[in-house]
C-alpha cells in the first residue's frame, strides 16, 4: 500500500482539483466564475499534463452538457462553479440524472441571489443542490469544511457518481474554496478507487438502462464494442423513448431510490462531543467551523456541547439526526442563509425540543460567539 | 427493367414520388397512394426512392438488365 | 509560551498582503510543524480596493479560520490603518507604514511605524514592501524564527532566483529595522 | 460500390417514421444514412448526438450509439463526447429551433472552436412539434402560430453566420435536391475539423399551411423555385440575392481542429512531466 504523504499548505479549490485528479479525472469543461475558478485554471494547467483534456466553454449549460458527453465517452469528467453558473447548470443536471451518467459537479457558493456579492460566502444553495433540477430525481450533495476534506471528498465524490451512475454536487462555499491551510495529501491507491461497471454481457444483449441485482445498469462507454443509446427524455431500458405509464414510473421512482436506499453507504456524517451533550449544533461547510470553535469555547466553560456535521447533505441523514434530537436538550442550526437546512432538522425532530437557527446573510461568515450567545439564550430559558 | 415496391404500411401518401417523378411513372389511388403504374418508362434515377421521408420506395434493377 | 497567534494583515489590494500571509502560514506548517490557515477578504475588483488576510498559527488544529481578536496587525494603507487603530486590544502590537500613514493615531494597541514603503524603494522596488514588514514583524514577535521565513521565501520563488535575492534582502532589512 | 446500405443504419422496427406525411426530416435522415454507408461509418465508433425538436426524434431510427440531449445543446454534448474519444465520428442533428435560436451560441463557438463534429440543421423555418411557432429563421413577413399578422423579425441565414464564426466547411442543401444534399453530408463528415450543414425542408402541416403550401409537393417546389447555386447567386442583385436559398459549398478549408491543437499540448506537457498517465475508465 502507498503511503506517498505530502504536507502541504494549501487552498481549498486547488485542493478539489487535485482531489478530482486523483479520482481519476481526466475531463473538464467549465465556464469560470468567481469563487471557483482557481478549480479552472488549476485544470487547465494540470489535465494536459494527465493526458486529460480542458475546455472552457461559452457558458454553463454547454459546460454542463459537455461533461456529460465526455464522461459518456469514457473520461471521468468534471466541472466547477458558482451560483448563477449552478443555475444555469440545472437543465443539463438533470439530463445527468435521466440518461444517468456519473459527473461531478463543485458549486463553490457565494452570495446570492443573481449575481449577489461575488467573493462573498453564502449556503444559500443547499435547497438548489438537492432541488435545483426539475422533476423528481435523487440526487448526492458533498460539503466539505477543511481544504484536506477539498482533496479526499472528491475522491469520494467521484466514486459515488461511478457508483451510482449519478451526478454529484460538491457543495464548497467561498471560505473553504479560498482559505489556505495545512494539509496531509496522500496519494490515493488504486484500490480506493470506484469505477463505473461496465457489461460483460454479449454486445448484441446491451441495454444501456437495465439494472442489474445491485439496481445499477452497467455503462458502457462511445466507442467500446457497445452500442450505447443515452437519453434524458424518458426512455426504455434499451434508451428508447417509451411513454407507457408504468415505464416512466419504474424509472423517474428508480433515480430517486438509488440514492435514497443506498443511504447508509452514501451518508458520511462526523459527531463530535456529541456523547454526552446537553446541546448539539447541526451544521455543514464552512460554518462546521464556526461551530467547533464554539464546542470547544462553550466545553472549556464547562457546558455539555457537540456538533454534528453533515458532510453528505442529500440524501439527508433523517435517522442520524433522529438520533440525536432524542438525547439533547436542544439544538441550534447556524448557516450562512436565512435557514434552509433548519427545515429539514425540523422536519426530522418529533420531540419536544428547541431548534433554533442562526443565519446570516449579510456576507459576513458566522462567529463562533453568535453561536455560543444562542446556546445561552437556550439554556437561560430552559432552567 | 426496374421493380419499384411501395412499403404501404410505411407509406404517408404525401404525393412527393407523384409529383416529381421526372417521368411520370406514378399514378395515385383515391386514397393518396402511389401506384407505380407506367413502370416501363423508369429511367431509374431513383429520386423517388430518394426524396421518399418514409423509406417507403425501392426502386430495383431487375436481374437481366443489371449485367 | 503563546500557543496561537492571529494577525491581520491590512492594506489595499495589489499590495501582495496576502502572498506575504501565505510565506507566514507556509513556514508555520513546513519548518515549525504547526497549524495555520490564511483566509482573505477583497472586494470584486483586484487592486486598490481595502484588502485583508487574516492568518492564524497554533499549535493546535484551528477551526474559525477569521481572526477574532488580533494579535498583531500590520497596515499598509490609511484606509486599513484606520479601520484597526481604534478597534485593536492593549495586548496587540499594529505595525503601520510611516511612509504612507503620517500621523498616528491614539490606540490601546502598542504601536509600530516604520518605512516600509520608501525602505522598498531603496531597494528598488516598492512591491517588496511587504516581505520588508514581514521581517520586521517576525523580529518584534518571534511568532515563528526567522530561519523558517527564509526557508519560506526561498521555496515560493524557487524559480525566479532574481526575484528570490530581493524578497531575502527585503526580509532581512525588515528584521535589522526591527532590532 | 459500398456493400453497406444505409439501412443498415435504419432501425426498420421503428418504422413507420413519427414524422407527419411530407415532413423533409425522413428526406434527410435518408440522404444521411446514404452518405454513412458509402463512408462504411463504424457504428461502434460513431454517436449521433440529437436536440429537441421534430428533428430531434432522428436518432430513435438510427442504430449507431446515439445521445439524445436537451433542446439547443446537442453540440455542447456533441463536444464533450468528441474532446473526450477524437476516434470517435460525433454528428449532431439539430433543428433551427435546436440549432439555430436556442443553441445559437453553441453553435457559432463550436464553429469557431473548431470541433471535429459534423452539424446537420434541418431548417423548416419553425417550430413544428410544439405547433408551429416562428424561429429564428422563420423568414420575415412569413405566418406562424406566434406571427400571426406576419413575421416582423427577419431570419437567420445560418451558412453566412457559421461561415463567420470560423467553420471550416459549410454548406446548404434541400431535401428537394436530394443528390446533392447527400454529397454535401459526405464531404462534411469526411472533413476534419467542424462542418455545418444546412437542409431546407418542408413542414407542410405548420409553416407550409400557414404560409399557402398545403401539401408537400407545394413545399418542395417552393424550395425548387426559390433555390439557386452559389455561381448563379453571384449574377442577382444583392435585393434578389436575399430572397434566395443559396445552395452548394461556401466554405471548404482545412485547418487544425481542436483535438489536433490540444494534443501537441498534450505532448509537450507530458515529456515535460515525464510521461502522462491516460486514465481512461
Amino acid at each position: 500500500m502507498s503511503q506517498n504523504k505530502s504536507l502541504r499548505f494549501m487552498q481549498g479549490n486547488e485542493a478539489i482539483a487535485e482531489g478530482a485528479f486523483a479520482a481519476g479525472a481526466r475531463f473538464y469543461a467549465g465556464y469560470p466564475i468567481t469563487p471557483s475558478s482557481e478549480v479552472a485554471e488549476i485544470a487547465s494547467r494540470r489535465l494536459p499534463q494527465l493526458g486529460g483534456l480542458y475546455v472552457q466553454m461559452e457558458d454553463e449549460i454547454g459546460s454542463m452538457a459537455a461533461i456529460i458527453g465526455a464522461s459518456a465517452a469514457g473520461k471521468k469528467s468534471f466541472t466547477a462553479t458558482s451560483g448563477p453558473g449552478f443555475s444555469l447548470m440545472q437543465e443539463n443536471l438533470g439530463v445527468a440524472v435521466m440518461a444517468e451518467v456519473p459527473c461531478v459537479i463543485i458549486n463553490v457558493q457565494r452570495s446570492g441571489p443573481s449575481t449577489g456579492l461575488a467573493t462573498k460566502p453564502a449556503q444559500g444553495d443547499f435547497m438548489q443542490s438537492r432541488w435545483g433540477t426539475h422533476g423528481d430525481h435523487g440526487i448526492i450533495v458533498i460539503s466539505p469544511s477543511t481544504v484536506e476534506d477539498c482533496y479526499y471528498l472528491m475522491v469520494k465524490a467521484f466514486n459515488l457518481s461511478e457508483k451510482y451512475r449519478t451526478p454529484v454536487v460538491f457543495l464548497a462555499d467561498e471560505i473553504i474554496g479560498h482559505m489556505r491551510e495545512k494539509a496531509v495529501i496522500r496519494e490515493i491507491n488504486p484500490e480506493e478507487i470506484i469505477n463505473r461497471k461496465f457489461p460483460k454481457c454479449d454486445p448484441k444483449d446491451y441495454k444501456p438502462f437495465e439494472r442489474e441485482e445491485d439496481g445499477i445498469a452497467p455503462l458502457a462507454s462511445y466507442g467500446s464494442e457497445y452500442i450505447v443509446r443515452l437519453s434524458g427524455s424518458t426512455h426504455n431500458d434499451a434508451g428508447f423513448p417509451d411513454s407507457r405509464p408504468e415505464n416512466a414510473d419504474k424509472f423517474i421512482r428508480h433515480y430517486t431510490d438509488k440514492i435514497e436506499k443506498n443511504k447508509k453507504d452514501i451518508t458520511i456524517i462526523r459527531k463530535y462531543n456529541l456523547e454526552d451533550a446537553d446541546y448539539a449544533i447541526i451544521t455543514f461547510g464552512c460554518t462546521t467551523r464556526s461551530a467547533l470553535e464554539a464546542m470547544d469555547v462553550m466545553r472549556k466553560e464547562g457546558k455539555k456541547v457537540g456538533v454534528l456535521q453533515l458532510v453528505t447533505l442529500w440524501p439527508f441523514p433523517d435517522e442520524e439526526i433522529d438520533e440525536i434530537c432524542a438525547r439533547v436538550k436542544g439544538i441550534v442550526v447556524p448557516e450562512l442563509n436565512l435557514g434552509q437546512l433548519i427545515r429539514e432538522v425540523d422536519r426530522v425532530n418529533s420531540y419536544p425540543i428547541p431548534v433554533v437557527g442562526v443565519n446570516k446573510v449579510n456576507s459576513l461568515s458566522i462567529s463562533p460567539y453568535e453561536i455560543i450567545e444562542k446556546v445561552g439564550e437556550m439554556e437561560k430559558c430552559q432552567k | 427493367m426496374s421493380m419499384i415496391s411501395i412499403r404501404k404500411d410505411w407509406c404517408k401518401r404525401c404525393g412527393i414520388c407523384i409529383e416529381f417523378c421526372p417521368v411520370k411513372v406514378f399514378a395515385q389511388e383515391a386514397d393518396g397512394t402511389p401506384v407505380p403504374q407506367n413502370q416501363d418508362k423508369c429511367t431509374v434515377c431513383r429520386l423517388c426512392e430518394l426524396r421518399c421521408p418514409d423509406f417507403a420506395i425501392k426502386v430495383e434493377v431487375t436481374e437481366d438488365e443489371s449485367k | 509560551m503563546k500557543y496561537k497567534w492571529q494577525l491581520i494583515l491590512s492594506g489595499v489590494g495589489g499590495q501582495g498582503l496576502i502572498a506575504c500571509g501565505g510565506l507566514i502560514a507556509e513556514a508555520a506548517i513546513l519548518y515549525e510543524s504547526k497549524y495555520a490557515t490564511l483566509s482573505s477578504s477583497y472586494g470584486v475588483e483586484t487592486r486598490g480596493t481595502f484588502t485583508k488576510s487574516d492568518v492564524i498559527i497554533s499549535n493546535k488544529e484551528i477551526y474559525y479560520p477569521e481572526v477574532m481578536k488580533e494579535d498583531i496587525v500590520l497596515s499598509l494603507a490609511q484606509v486599513a490603518y484606520d479601520r484597526y487603530v481604534s478597534k485593536v486590544d492593549s495586548d496587540a502590537c499594529l505595525v503601520y507604514d510611516n511612509s504612507l500613514i503620517a500621523e498616528p493615531k491614539e490606540s490601546k494597541a502598542k504601536q509600530y511605524g516604520f518605512p516600509f514603503t520608501d525602505l522598498a524603494r531603496e531597494l528598488g522596488n516598492t512591491t517588496v514592501a511587504n516581505v520588508i514588514a514581514l521581517g520586521t514583524i517576525i523580529k518584534l514577535t518571534g511568532i515563528l524564527t526567522e530561519e523558517s521565513l527564509l526557508n519560506a521565501i526561498e521555496d515560493a520563488y524557487k524559480e525566479k532566483p532574481k526575484v528570490m535575492e530581493l524578497n531575502i534582502k527585503a526580509f532581512k532589512k525588515g528584521v535589522e529595522i526591527a532590532q | 460500390m459500398s456493400k453497406i446500405k444505409y439501412d443498415d443504419y435504419l432501425i426498420k422496427e421503428k418504422l413507420p417514421l413519427f414524422w407527419c406525411s411530407g415532413c423533409g426530416n425522413g428526406t434527410v435522415l435518408g440522404a444521411i444514412l446514404r452518405a454513412f454507408a458509402t463512408l462504411e461509418l463504424d457504428k461502434k465508433n460513431t454517436v449521433v448526438v440529437t436536440g429537441i425538436g421534430c428533428w430531434g426524434k432522428a436518432d430513435d431510427y438510427i442504430s449507431t450509439n446515439t445521445f439524445h440531449g436537451t433542446h439547443g445543446r446537442a453540440l455542447s454534448f456533441a463536444t464533450g463526447i468528441k474532446l473526450a474519444n477524437p476516434k470517435l465520428k460525433v454528428i449532431a442533428l439539430m433543428g433551427d429551433g435546436d440549432g439555430a435560436t436556442i443553441g445559437g451560441n453553441h453553435l457559432i463557438h463550436t464553429a469557431r472552436r473548431n470541433v471535429d463534429i459534423t452539424a446537420i440543421v434541418v431548417n423548416n423555418f419553425n417550430y413544428g412539434m410544439t405547433g408551429g411557432q416562428y424561429s429564428g429563421t422563420t423568414p420575415e413577413d412569413s405566418y406562424t402560430a406566434t406571427s400571426r399578422y406576419g413575421h416582423i423579425e427577419p431570419g437567420f441565414d445560418l451558412c453566412k453566420l457559421v461561415e463567420a464564426a470560423g467553420a471550416p466547411y459549410v454548406a446548404r442543401g434541400s431535401a428537394y435536391n436530394v443528390v446533392q444534399l447527400e454529397k454535401l453530408i459526405r464531404d462534411g463528415i469526411e472533413k476534419k475539423g467542424f462542418s455545418f450543414i444546412e437542409a431546407i425542408s418542408p413542414c407542410p402541416t405548420h409553416f407550409g399551411r400557414l404560409n399557402g403550401m398545403r401539401t408537400a409537393p407545394q413545399m418542395l417546389k417552393w424550395i425548387k423555385e426559390n433555390s439557386v447555386a452559389i455561381s448563379g447567386a453571384e449574377k442577382l442583385s444583392r435585393e434578389d440575392r436575399e430572397k434566395k436559398f443559396i445552395m452548394g459549398k461556401f466554405t471548404d478549408k482545412d485547418i487544425p481542429d481542436y483535438s489536433q491543437k490540444y494534443q501537441s499540448i498534450i505532448e509537450s506537457c507530458t515529456a515535460e512531466a515525464g510521461g502522462g498517465i491516460n486514465n481512461e475508465i
